[in-house]
């Protein structure tokens, strides 16, 4: 286990060893492929995961990322190494986007020992370390507090990090998100809550949950900079979430920022995709604007990728999802005597 | 007798009471569309309308006091959490204003109210969404606690909650929902407060509730064969407890093993080995041994899960230890 | 103990009975006398509290409302007997406008048996069954959940009566008050919440714990109708309270009410009245616009009370809280014997 | 050595872990600009600033959950509770978030973290603010636990809950503020998991904690005079719980008795008594005999408080019951 001390000043001393070359809030420009190989790649995890699912190698809640990939990649895309990242127990995407290997992350919802928390985290709580992924929550708003604890630090520190905060629209109803945005507004901390839209929580679309319907408005109660954006373009969302990134390592503010997006998929493995809640119709006009194919669309345009690049990126993805899944079965299960580890660390500062 | 799931005696019990009341109805989360998390509350929607089965934002600790504030006011709420890892964020209202209202008013303002949904661990859910939390509950004076363990004993006990004037917290299991077992169909009632013994032995007293009763139907199964006849009390409620039940029991068999989901430390094992040492001390030929979830917070690898939960092999080993056996 | 069925007939029975006069939002012409005997008895009835809690007659926590009078009484004349209040602990003064007896109050303060609460419930937790007081609430924003509850029984037996909801501005920062205004929004439930705003929450300005600080506008958070009213002057507040009242008799819309106010007197017995967090000056400044005189000047000026009339008012006045106090005094103790009851009632339906 | 209050032994406490390690801070209600609701805090804004020393909006869960945030990042808060009543509405952070973060990362992010506050009724705060929480707290895998009796104790215990990588829950007494004890000028610290013998004895042990320590003192006097030894066990830390010194008081006195603030039914002393009983099953000569608050929420009245409340005279009962004493 590091200590708490030396991360914080490994972190200081990267962080200034790093040159700033950002200047204005206008993100450097894309890499568009690198955030079109990003998607694709947690579009292709995630179709191996529901199939590990029907096998019953992954157990437990599993919920999909499918449909919303453009969120979590647009706006992971603008962070420093030494940003954090923190969501729900929709954690698969965004954690691929940030880094996390999907050697880890596979072993993780296999639940073996070179899972990204040692297997015994598994779907909804994701973990890494390395990448500043602080998990991969699933408490319904139970997140939300921590980011805001988060930027805490890191003004209490002096730094100019910022921490991004993923959730869906459901959250912005708790008690919890009230509390923690109040205070970030308050005391004016570096944080970007994301508000991924999806416009159901579980089976309730947001019109009967909330009594506005414009998400981001909430942010109105706490003086915060907020906005909208289309959550299927992921170069929108890139754009957006560098303006509050930059607010946010500049001028130490918050922002709330809602993202409307769609999920293909039910709301976990146990959810039919559509039926009681939402229309077959209704689900087959969102996809018409897959993230993947709205980027790959104008790359396409512009003459950056053509059929043969996409197939071959595709088969390149394709082949690391089955690496690791191959290294997810051939890990081991977590040994047995090790069930009373990590309850307490065995040390005192 | 007709045959039917626990999800369907849960069912049956909240449709009978709200058909016999009006002022019963049913609130929470996923209740009314989508038929329920776990669909319990599956048609209901369609018999009663939106203004008796009510579907709320992600809010436990803004429904559980709606709840409460309704039931001042005259109402009989059901509140369903979707799960009681989730009414951790409600506890607040449960505690404080159900549980003291009574008293703090001087006896002006009853709240009856039920708080039910699933208790403890389903299948590799992880930390935070597998756990136990009958010891916290029974700690409260102002509630009662009901943890059935089989249909019959759902529908007799959840008709019985409703009913109470008082708030009733019923702790179901995610895996018992699909368990069947005989339910009459004419009306009846399980009254709170009365454990049932599920199967007679004199070698050793084995006590249990909720989920777990299915854990030690399994074991007594087991251990008869090698000859060790098991009394199995199942004590149905929590608070009130039917102490009296217990130490019948123990005073028959001299022995016992309290079999329970939730952690060891202050769990309601602890309560029932109080109570067993206090009024049979002279009966013991051992100490009462406890069978309990490992003290770590739930993991999600199944191997580890497994481990990690009391079950069958496990109790049968506790009550051959406090039997002297092997 | 009343069954809830009984209870639930009365008031049915009482609304219909009753003859609905008001047609309009504007409050029936307001009885100015009533207005100020009940402020008058409150301070008088606690400026007693204040010398019983120095003798030890009164123990716990005691929060006074001296100074926030006309929030209260404003607030509650406009209702009907049928309608519903629920508070703080902050609930002597908004109990004596309800109507609770003096003495009721008064022995309750001393943990008497005739107490309103038999002398359970103390300071913090007058209840009165038969003036619909719904209590007294000791945890911050604990209450307001109730409220809604309450709000929610008026509209599921489709009747036409209102919940007044009162509570300190400190609560609008807490997860319970935003869950249950949302709710309130969402259902259109016939709530008012009255924050009273007395610039503080113990020793902190309401500037260093919310956001924002105009309180009322957290109500657009939740699409809900809301305003701003001098809590100082009973008239207005009455007629403010009125118009909500109005809309949620006839419309079942909740609205948020900011009541602009200051307490006189310390948060609680064990609280300086000035020092630490604001300055005697502040204080002295905002007694100038004591609710009972501005009250009285303006009844003065229109000639409906004169200087005697006042001296007998206050005469008159204080013999019932003198008579409040003996009453206390010589009611027992409540038996020691009837410690387990209340517990649960022993009924069923 | 210097006779300080239990007050400063905190605020000392404090104090120098916040001058020796610039991570660690104080956040809450009123701790700042108001000096603390019950004062522990006095001065601390003047010598640390406000960046450190942080007024909170009234936001238990908020504030729970910023500051297990920041110490998943590196800071060390100490988070004070103006009363753990209120702390009941924090739990979902304490629980799913501070105590299961470890262990749900798979070791990756533990959280030095301090929940500190007043626990268990003072005088008249009637039914919501006179609440002894142990019994919860102790329920939960990945918290630590301690409950200091005297000044001496509070410093050391804060100290080492600070120091701690761990979140750990200090239970305060506002009934102990003002009392008074002996604390070295030198450092120390008092290890977490280490009983204190406050009292040796060869007749019955008492087994108590926290403020409890105070009536067991007297207690102890009052049976010292009618010729009754007692072996008074203060337990500071109920977790972990030094369970070995308990099962070697009982060897001695073959008798016990456990005090505690908190209800009965799932105490923390049904626990001590599970742990005896297992232990200790051939040692005792009597049953093991619990003194608790009355199973009722608590009255406002001073008479009814004093009835519901554990004192002296209960506790001398007790010890007498199971010396079969009268
Ligand atoms: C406090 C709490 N209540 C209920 C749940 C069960 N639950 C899990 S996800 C979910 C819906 C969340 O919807 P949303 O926030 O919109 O996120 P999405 O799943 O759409 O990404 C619910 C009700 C929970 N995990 N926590
Ligand atoms: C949840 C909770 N946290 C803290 C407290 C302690 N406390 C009691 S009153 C109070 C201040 C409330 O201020 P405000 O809402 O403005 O009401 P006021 O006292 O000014 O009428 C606090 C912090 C409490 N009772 N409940
Ligand atoms: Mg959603
Ligand atoms: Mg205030």
């Amino acid at each position: 286990m590091e200590s708490g001390t030396l991360i914080y000043e490994d972190r200081m001393a990267k962080k200034k060893a790093e040159a700033k070359v950002e200047t204005s809030g206008a993100a450097a420009p894309p890499d568009r492929m690198a955030l079109l190989t990003s998607m694709l790649l947690q579009r292709r995890f995630e179709e191996r995961c529901a199939e590990a699912y029907a096998l019953g190698r992954i157990g437990g809640f599993c919920h999909l990322y499918i449909g919303q990939e453009a969120c979590g990649t647009g706006a992971i895309s603008v962070l420093r190494d030494d940003d954090y990242v923190i969501t729900t127990y929709r954690d698969h995407g965004q954690a691929l986007a940030r880094g996390m290997s999907p050697r880890a992350a596979m072993a993780e919802l296999f639940g073996r020992i070179d899972g990204c928390a040692r297997g015994r985290g598994g779907s909804m709580h994701f973990f890494d370390r390395n990448t500043n992924f602080l998990g991969g929550h699933g408490i319904v708003g139970g997140h939300v507090p921590l980011a805001t604890g988060v930027g805490f630090a890191i003004k209490y520190r002096g730094g100019d990090q910022v921490c991004l905060c993923f959730m869906g629209e459901s959250v912005v109803n708790t008690g919890a998100f009230h509390e923690a945005l109040n205070m970030a507004g308050l005391w004016k901390l570096p944080v970007i809550y994301v508000i991924e839209n999806n416009r159901y929580g579980m089976g309730t679309a947001l019109e009967r949950a909330s009594a506005i319907h414009d998400i981001y408005q909430r942010g109105a109660a706490y003086d915060m900079p907020r906005g909208v954006v289309d959550g299927q373009d992921v170069l929108a969302v890139r754009e957006k979430v560098a303006e509050a990134v930059h607010r946010a390592r500049t001028e130490s503010l918050p922002t709330l920022l809602e993202v409307r997006t769609y999920r293909f998929m039910g709301h976990s493995m146990s959810d039919a995709v559509s039926g009681t809640y939402r229309s077959k119709a209704e689900l087959e006009e969102y996809m018409k604007r897959d993230p993947i194919m709205v980027l790959r669309m104008r790359m396409q345009a512009a003459g950056e990728i053509d059929d043969d690049g996409m197939a071959k990126l595709d088969a390149d993805v394709k082949a690391i999802v089955q690496d690791a899944w191959e290294f997810a079965d051939a890990s081991a299960e977590p040994p047995v005597e090790s069930l009373y580890e990590d309850v307490y660390v065995d040390s005192t500062t | 007798m007709p045959v039917i799931t626990f999800r369907d005696a849960l069912n049956h019990a909240i449709r009978e009471e709200m058909q016999r009341d009006d002022r019963v109805f049913l609130m929470g989360e996923e209740v009314a569309v989508y038929q329920g998390a776990y669909k319990v509350s599956k048609g209901l929607l369609q018999e009663f309308g939106e203004m008796r089965i009510v579907d709320t934002p992600i809010t436990e600790l803004g429904f559980a006091g709606v709840g409460v504030g309704s039931a001042m006011v005259g109402l009989r709420p059901i509140i369903e959490f979707m799960t009681w890892n989730f009414a951790l964020l409600a506890l607040d209202q449960v505690v404080n204003s159900a549980a003291k209202m009574l008293y703090m008013s001087g006896g002006q303002f009853n709240i009856p109210i039920v708080f039910r949904g699933p208790n403890g661990a389903a299948l590799q859910l992880a930390a935070q969404h597998s756990q136990a939390w009958e010891s916290w509950l029974v700690h409260i004076p102002g509630l009662k606690v009901v943890a059935p363990g089989t249909p019959y004993d759902a529908k007799g006990l959840l008709k019985s909650a409703v009913r109470d004037d008082n708030p009733v917290i019923v702790l179901e299991g995610e895996m018992l929902y699909n368990t069947k077992g005989e339910v009459p169909s004419e009306e009846y009632v399980v009254p709170i407060g009365e454990a049932d013994l599920k199967r007679e032995g004199d070698h050793c007293s084995l006590i249990t509730w909720g989920k777990s009763v299915l854990v030690a139907l399994q074991a007594a199964d087991q251990l008869a064969k090698e000859g060790i006849r098991v009394d199995l009390v199942d004590l149905r409620s929590l608070r009130p407890m039917d102490v009296a039940a217990i130490v019948k029991s123990v005073r028959k068999t001299n022995r016992a093993v309290v079999l329970e989901e939730g952690w060891e430390v202050c769990g309601v094992g602890a309560q029932v080995v109080d109570y067993i040492q206090r009024d049979c001390f002279d009966d013991l030929d051992a100490p009462v041994l406890r069978v309990t979830q490992a003290d770590v917070p739930m993991p999600y690898a199944k191997n580890l899960e497994r481990a990690a939960k009391p079950d069958v092999a496990k109790t049968v080993a506790a009550v051959k230890r406090v039997m002297y056996v092997e």
